[in-house]
């Protein structure tokens, strides 16, 4: 019991659980999910749909968090990405054609990647502050998605495209696979490599780091070109479900949204030590939570307070001082033994002569 | 013409040219950008305007700042859309020291002085919920619908208006809003909210979408769940843009109440007018026609926007 | 001096600490009294900073009492200890970069006028606790530029300013060099005869022996005792500490092979002229294989800052440095970890450790951030190493997965030192490395840059202890006011000659 | 060994004190306002004008004085995200009060007094429940701006007399107009700049930046000092409220959407660091200028399309940033 009590998920997936409840509370068939046409259908995929896009941002906000940064920018790329995606096929001859959507995505990935690479050269070279590096890629980079489009929503009517938004693949939502796939390839690719700990090193001390060899502007300049790329993915599978590019809208304040998934998943904003797990429970947390709003039926106008409070209870209930408390109430004695062996050869010398 | 000195007195437009300084809202969607292009096509040069356009950014404090900073370039004629209703008295009054005649668009001011503004154009956001509501009443009343309701952003002028507007209409009718959520009138957000609705409820005969946009997501939603828009469902939205009324054509939407966003020539008359000095309408309601199919079709080809 | 009746104005009675799973103090009792200086003494690990902090309300006791002046008290913490006359200065210079060095120092106590601050008397106030250190530097400078002997001393004027019963100093020797030594102890024997209760910790035996009446030892979080420091010898002392006898205890005196070096080889490492402007006057400098050369100089001399450029911390703006012969540029650290060379900071708390990261990854950082990040280190690997620096290196708790902040400050060294001698460089340079270790594991470390010198490293060795650099250099650079004034040998040399130097007596 | 003392005193007192390397950012952000002023009076008429400056403090009034509380929050390394959200909610309480016939002097300090309660929230939630400052804060966000919808979500205008005559007061001098929101700001302005410098309040925050567990191991109340700050950013966003209110004499419960960036982007511009610890006061209130700067260029632009609005924003803080950081970097 301490032990699940004390795990840095614990509070998260129980914040996931009680939603899921109260979700099944207002609407008995929630969790029902049916089989279509060999797909899966139901409430919990449209919720693992809906994670998608944010899952991808919160990756990049995970690690660009983990070095200490933050980056506001990633809803104007969004927003970005779809208006080149949809510019692109909507003006191609052929919309159909497997070939122009994969040259749109192609371009889109590779301008939403540059664009990360800007806020990278920002923070790690100019050394400007995170926030206010990518703040101007939040302001500017709306007006570019807006240019794009003319500021009109662009539609297209593309086959290929909508199967980003609607397709499935192994029964499953094609947004959903991809995404929960780029995160699981990415987590282990962290994980695996030394990737991770450097990210870690340099997030918790940056002159450590620096002085330990560790090259901490490349990473830097990385996880902000990374955090870029999985913006703009997220923008592709944004502008595919509704197979329009509102520059306007699209991505609006969704980095608010991924970095309460970072934070609701156990990571400090203050960088340093990050959990990729986490984020994926934050996220889903975050996408039921706003499912959970039309479901319960929650009237608009006190919507902002429902989430408001369900956000105080979760993080304090994770605060440090809460898990305190709670451990206090449930730890077994301490074993008295002493902390651990005595090492095993210790050479007796010692300098005692006087000066 | 184009001066710039000291502010005061507006300069007359003793060169024909009127300058006319307009402050836009922002570009928040695909109506706005019709609605922004539609103003600066019209105000040319070629046909006697010099328009000096600002785009507030949904603040209005920016939309105060474009103002006064109008009144100081000493324009001859200011037009805005306000962000919000209230809050312009101050503003105005300066203008109207000034002597700078203000008209409003799409939005109107609420003020208790009438002197602080020549007139304002614009839809009637209730009118356009009455439309639809009564649309309504008229196809389904007495088949016991059940309604729900895509709002738009909470707070926002329209999203108020014509919600009541619509409440109003369908009162005494047996259709009954089951549900209502803010879609912020996004497509996306519309798909999402339609979703929820359709996990919570299965005896849902009609969406009313505060606009098209909404409406569109809606319809992703519902044919994601296997329904025809349209058929098992019909939908009802406010505003009429291209993709709506293809949608309609289509036979995804039954009905679309129009929000012209075409203000411009309105403006150019109503400006010129008040710059020679004749007498306009307080108030000029813009003329809103509502599609159902077979409208739709014949005016889609030539739809702007 | 000691006024053995006077009552005890700290009391602590069976106090118990405990980090799950760890228990970093058991039932330990501990008297101080008026006008005594009293050492704490202990290994690194044993409970000694655990102590001050339980005493001065950072950590709760899970048991135990704490009476000070005769009165109960559990303090909320260091503000509510100060309030009773309880003054503390930490382990790690704990004060703040950004202020100034008078508000560091007054903070608290600040002079005021119109019911603000009086910036001016401020200074002035601050100036004259400075002066008592024998520290002369511009109070309105801000802390952050000095070094950290310095902010040390700025530390203990902070801890004396206003009426406090009892000072609490850990370590505050552990960068000083001799001479500032000597002026703390004048000021500590001053506030001693004043009536102040000293408590005093510190892992230089002579320095023990020279200030404290009398010492209370720990070891592994328990009392071992209490002793009248002039009733006990140095090597019972040391067996109290360490738990064994000192019969092996050698002479670390010939640790290091004297022989010259290797002659006509080309250097190592060759400077010639290198510089920086503001920071070091040009020097020149060679480095052979397997040898060991000490810095020598005084607080501020500038060794840091020769060490820094050698190393790649700091660019060079001047000459040129060659490595095997080959011109190299060493404009990062990483660029001079490639050629072989490696560099441990002196500020172990702000560029030497990552807090936040776990024992063995702080050991394996620079070896895997050589290789890169595509090619991990192989758990296995991993593991074997850092096992081996545990045990080599007595880091306690010997386990690999405790956060490095959460490790004593002595232990947080000897990780620093594992985490370079993991990439097995060709050139080490040492600023500090022995800095708050104790006395067992500092013998195992000079006997260690004694055996990897044998086994062909080169390595820079900087110390604040004077005797330490010479025991253990083959060849000593002597720096003053920014340069480097001489190069004698180690051998050869005494300590009245490298004094002398260093003073400026001698030959520049 | 008695030689080193006066010989280090002699290098110590050598360095010359020319300027303070902490005051470069704020010299740096002062320069590049000063040169985008030359460059906009010479490509727009009428630009450098009493009218036009004065229209920057009067349209920006309540933007300094959110500035100024964001400084203390940052200065101890926290974030306040909830500062538009507060404002809107003081607006929106002003608006109602007044609306419901309260007089004009109860309204007052309850519509700050709200913003006060919300700070402290923040401040007791993030020291004593160890809550990051960004989510805490940016539940506050969430929470003020539900409460604006729960008390009106349409737009009360405000037509109290006094309240009116209050938001009216003008003072001209020669081209110079000074506004009661204005006086109120500057006058904010004036007790941040004693409070930071010259209490032990405002050096303790300074130092908690500096570093939260050295200040507490050197006995500075921390606690206090962090939960005053965030009551302080927290009472001085009802007063921008409020300054917003008698601004536009409404209250609406949408206002000030993402304002607490343009207050922290404010603030950064202004030299201070986010993590903590360095930054002044009148640097913010030098970041809110640039940012009022820019939005007046873009209107006496006149041309601009809504996007490269943006577009040009962006563009121009960037400029703002790097000449900054640029001439800040010139130190060594
Ligand atoms: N915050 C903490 N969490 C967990 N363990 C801790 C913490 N602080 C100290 N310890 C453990 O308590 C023990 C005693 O540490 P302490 O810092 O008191 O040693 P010390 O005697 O001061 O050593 P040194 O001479 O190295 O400074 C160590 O084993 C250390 O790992
Ligand atoms: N007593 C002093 N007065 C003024 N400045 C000092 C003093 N002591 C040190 N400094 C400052 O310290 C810095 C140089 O210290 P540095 O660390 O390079 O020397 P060091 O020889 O390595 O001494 P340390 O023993 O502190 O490591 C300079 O910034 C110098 O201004
Ligand atoms: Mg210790
Ligand atoms: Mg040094």
């Amino acid at each position: 019991m301490t032990n699940l009590l004390r795990h840095h998920l614990f509070w998260p997936v129980a914040a996931l659980v009680a939603l899921l409840v109260a979700n099944t509370v207002a609407s008995p068939s929630f969790l029902a999910i049916t089989v279509r046409d060999g797909h899966l259908f139901g409430a919990p995929i449209d919720i693992l749909r809906t994670t998608a896009p944010l899952l991808l941002v919160a990756l990049g906000m995970t690690l660009v968090i983990a070095t200490r940064g933050i980056d506001l920018s990633v809803g104007a790329v969004v927003a970005v990405s779809g208006a080149v995606a949809l510019s692109y096929i909507s003006s191609s001859p052929d919309p159909d054609s497997p070939g122009t959507v994969l040259t749109a995505v192609a371009l889109a990935l590779a301008l939403c990647l540059l664009l990360g690479v800007w806020n990278g050269f920002l923070v790690s070279v100019l050394g400007i502050q995170p926030i206010i590096a990518t703040l101007i890629l939040m302001t500017a980079g709306r007006g570019v998605a807006m240019l794009i489009t003319g500021g009109m929503i662009t539609t297209v009517n593309s086959g290929p495209f909508k199967v980003l938004g609607s397709g499935f693949w192994f029964g499953l939502p094609v947004a959903a696979v991809l995404a929960f796939g780029v995160f699981a390839v990415v987590a282990f690719v962290v994980r695996r490599t030394a990737l991770g700990m450097l990210l870690e090193a340099t997030g918790i001390n940056p002159s450590a780091s620096r002085l330990s060899g560790v090259r901490s502007k490349t990473l830097t300049w990385t996880v902000y070109a990374a955090s870029g790329l999985f913006a703009g993915l997220a923008g592709l599978l944004i502008s595919a479900d509704t197979m329009a590019a509102d520059a306007n809208n699209a991505g609006l304040f969704i980095e608010l949204d991924a970095i309460l998934a970072v934070v609701i998943g156990g990571t400090a904003l203050s960088g340093g030590k990050f959990n990729l797990s986490g984020t994926l429970v934050g996220a889903l947390v975050i996408a039921t939570l706003e499912r959970t709003v039309t479901v319960v039926g929650i009237s608009p106008l006190v919507t902002p307070l429902f989430m408001a409070l369900v956000v105080i209870a979760v993080t304090l209930l994770q605060s440090p001082r809460m898990r305190e408390r709670l451990t206090a109430a449930t730890r077994r004695p301490v074993a008295t033994t002493p902390p651990e062996p005595q090492p095993a050869a210790r050479p007796d010398s010692t300098e005692v002569k006087a000066r | 013409g184009n001066e710039t000195g000291g502010g005061g007195e507006p300069a007359a437009a003793d060169d024909g040219v009127i300058t006319l300084g307009f402050s836009q809202v922002g570009a928040e969607s695909g109506w706005r950008a019709a609605n922004t292009k539609s103003i600066q096509d019209t105000l040319t040069a070629d046909n006697g305007f010099d328009l000096k356009f600002s785009d507030a950014q949904q603040k209005q404090e920016n939309q105060i700042q474009a103002i006064r900073s109008y009144i100081t370039q000493g324009v001859d004629v200011i037009a805005f859309s306000p962000v919000v209703e209230t809050g312009w008295d101050a503003v105005l009054q300066e203008a109207k020291t000034a002597g700078i005649p203000v008209i409003l668009t799409d939005r109107a001011v609420d003020s208790d002085d009438e002197t602080l503004y020549e007139s304002f154009i614009g839809s009637d956001f209730v009118k356009e919920g009455e439309m639809a509501g009564e649309w309504v009443v008229e196809q389904y009343d007495g088949e016991g619908y059940k309604a729900v309701e895509l709002q738009g952003t909470t707070g926002a002028a329209p999203a108020i208006d014509r919600k009541e507007g619509f409440e109003s209409a369908i009162e005494g009718s047996d259709v009954e809003i089951i549900d209502s959520q803010t879609g912020n009138f996004t497509r996306a957000e519309g798909k999402t909210v339609m979703e929820g609705f359709l996990n919570k409820h299965d005896d849902i005969d009609l969406v009313f979408a505060h606009n098209d946009d909404m409406g569109l997501g809606a319809i992703e939603a519902i044919e994601a769940a296997g329904m025809t828009p349209g058929e098992d469902i019909k939908i009802v939205t406010i505003d009429a843009v291209k993709d709506g009324m293809q949608a309609l054509v289509d036979g995804k939407i039954n009905y679309i109440v129009e929000c012209n966003p075409l203000l411009g020539p309105d403006l150019a008359e109503v400006a010129q007018k008040v710059i020679a000095g004749e007498e306009v309408e307080k108030r000029i309601v813009v003329k809103d026609e509502a599609f159902d199919q077979a409208a739709a079709e014949e005016a889609l080809p030539t739809r702007e926007y | 001096m000691t006024q053995q009746t006077a009552p005890p104005v700290v009391e602590m009675t069976g106090i118990s600490v405990e980090f799950p799973p760890v228990k970093a103090l058991d039932g330990v009792d501990f008297h101080l009294r008026p006008g005594e200086i009293h050492a704490l003494m202990g290994e690194n690990g044993a409970g000694k900073s655990t102590l001050i902090k339980a005493l001065t309300g950072i950590h709760s006791p899970t048991e135990g009492t704490i009476r000070v002046d005769g009165v109960e008290r559990r303090f909320t913490g260091p503000a509510d200890a100060r309030t009773h006359g309880v003054s503390t200065v930490y382990q790690e210079v704990n004060l703040c970069e950004n202020l100034t060095v008078a508000e560091n120092i007054m903070l608290g106590a600040e002079p005021r006028l119109l019911g603000g601050l009086h910036w001016r008397a401020m200074r002035r106030e601050a100036a004259t606790h400075l002066k008592r250190m024998g520290l002369s530097i511009d109070p309105a400078s801000s802390l952050g530029s000095h070094s950290l002997a310095v902010q040390q001393l700025v530390a203990i004027c902070r801890a004396t300013v206003g009426d406090c019963k009892v000072l609490i100093l850990d370590e505050p020797t552990s960068s000083l060099d001799s001479d500032e030594v000597a002026h703390l102890f004048t000021v500590m024997r001053a506030l001693r005869d004043d009536g102040v209760a000293i408590l005093f910790v510190s892992h230089f035996l002579d320095q023990v022996y020279e200030v404290s009446d009398r010492m209370t030892v720990l070891r592994n979080g328990r009392l071992v005792g209490e002793f009248v420091t002039a009733d006990l010898p140095t090597a019972e002392l040391v067996q109290h500490m360490i738990g064994r006898s000192m019969d092996v205890l050698e002479a670390a005196e010939h640790v290091v092979e004297r022989a010259g070096r290797p002659a006509g080889t080309t250097p190592l490492l060759q400077v010639v002229g290198l510089g920086r402007k503001g920071s070091v006057q040009p020097f020149d400098l060679d480095l052979y294989q397997g040898e060991v050369v000490g810095l020598a100089g005084l607080l501020g001399s500038g060794r840091t800052e020769l060490a820094r450029l050698l190393t790649g911390a700091d660019r060079s703006d001047a000459g040129q440095t060659r490595v095997a012969g080959k011109v190299a540029r060493l404009r990062t650290p990483r660029a001079a970890m490639d050629l072989g060379i490696a560099y441990t900071s002196e500020d172990r708390k702000g560029e030497g450790v990552v807090d936040g990261l776990t024992v063995r990854e702080n050991i394996v950082l620079a070896l895997q951030a050589r290789r890169g990040w595509m090619r991990p280190l192989p758990r296995k690997q991993v593991d074997e190493l850092v096992a081996s620096y545990i045990e080599q290196l007595g880091i306690r708790p010997a386990n690999p997965e405790a956060l490095l902040r959460n490790l004593s400050g002595g232990n947080q060294q000897k990780v620093l030192l594992a985490r370079w001698l993991a990439t097995a460089p060709q050139l080490l340079v040492l600023d500090e490395p022995t800095r708050g270790i104790d006395v067992g594991a500092k013998a195992e470390i000079q006997k260690l840059v004694a055996d990897l010198a044998v086994d062909g490293m080169s390595v820079v060795f900087i110390s604040a202890e004077l005797e330490e650099v010479l025991r253990i250099s083959h060849r000593i650079a002597v720096m003053r006011d920014r340069r480097k004034v001489a190069e004698i040998d180690g051998g050869g040399a005494t300590m009245d000659q490298v004094v002398d130097l260093i003073a400026g007596g001698g030959a520049a | 060994m008695t030689t080193s003392a006066p010989a280090r005193a002699s290098r110590a007192w050598k360095i010359p004190t020319r300027l303070d390397r902490r005051y470069l950012p704020v010299v740096g952000t002062f320069v590049v306002l000063a040169l985008m002023l030359v460059v906009g009076g010479s490509r727009y008429d009428n630009f450098v004008s009493p009218a036009v400056v004065s229209n920057l403090f009067i349209n920006n009034a309540h933007l300094i004085v959110l500035a100024v509380g964001m400084t203390f929050v940052i200065l101890t390394g926290g974030i306040d995200l909830s500062v538009g959200s507060v404002l809107a909610l003081s607006t929106v309480v002003t608006a109602a009060l007044l609306q419901a016939g309260w007089p004009t002097a109860v309204v007052i300090p309850l519509a700050v007094g709200a913003g006060t309660v919300i700070g402290l929230a923040h401040g007791v939630m993030v020291h004593y429940f160890q809550v990051q400052p960004f989510v805490a804060t940016l539940a506050g966000m969430f929470f003020a701006r539900g409460l604006c919808f729960v008390i009106a979500p349409e737009s009360i205008a405000i037509d109290d007399a006094s309240f009116v005559s209050l938001a009216s007061w003008v003072q001209i001098f020669g081209g110079w107009r000074m506004s009661s929101g204005v006086l109120i700001a500057l006058i904010v302005v004036g007790i941040g700049f004693l409070v930071l410098h010259f209490t032990r309040f405002g050096r303790t925050v300074y130092a908690v930046g500096g570093g939260e567990q050295s200040a507490l191991l050197m006995g500075l109340p921390v606690a206090r000092t962090k939960v005053l700050a965030y009551v302080v950013s927290g009472t001085c966003a009802g007063l921008g409220g409020l300054l917003f209110a008698m601004y536009s004499r409404s209250g609406y419960s949408l206002t000030g959407v993402a304002m607490e960036l343009d207050a922290i982007a404010a603030v950064v511009i202004g030299g201070t660091l986010l993590t903590g610890g360095t930054g002044f006061v009148l640097g913010s209130v030098l970041g809110v200028l640039v940012l009022g700067l820019i939005q007046t260029i873009i209107t006496f632009e006149g041309t601009l399309s809504s996007w490269w609005t943006k577009i040009v924003i962006g563009v121009l803080l960037l400029i703002f940033v790097a000449l900054q950081r640029v001439l800040s970097l010139r130190r060594t």
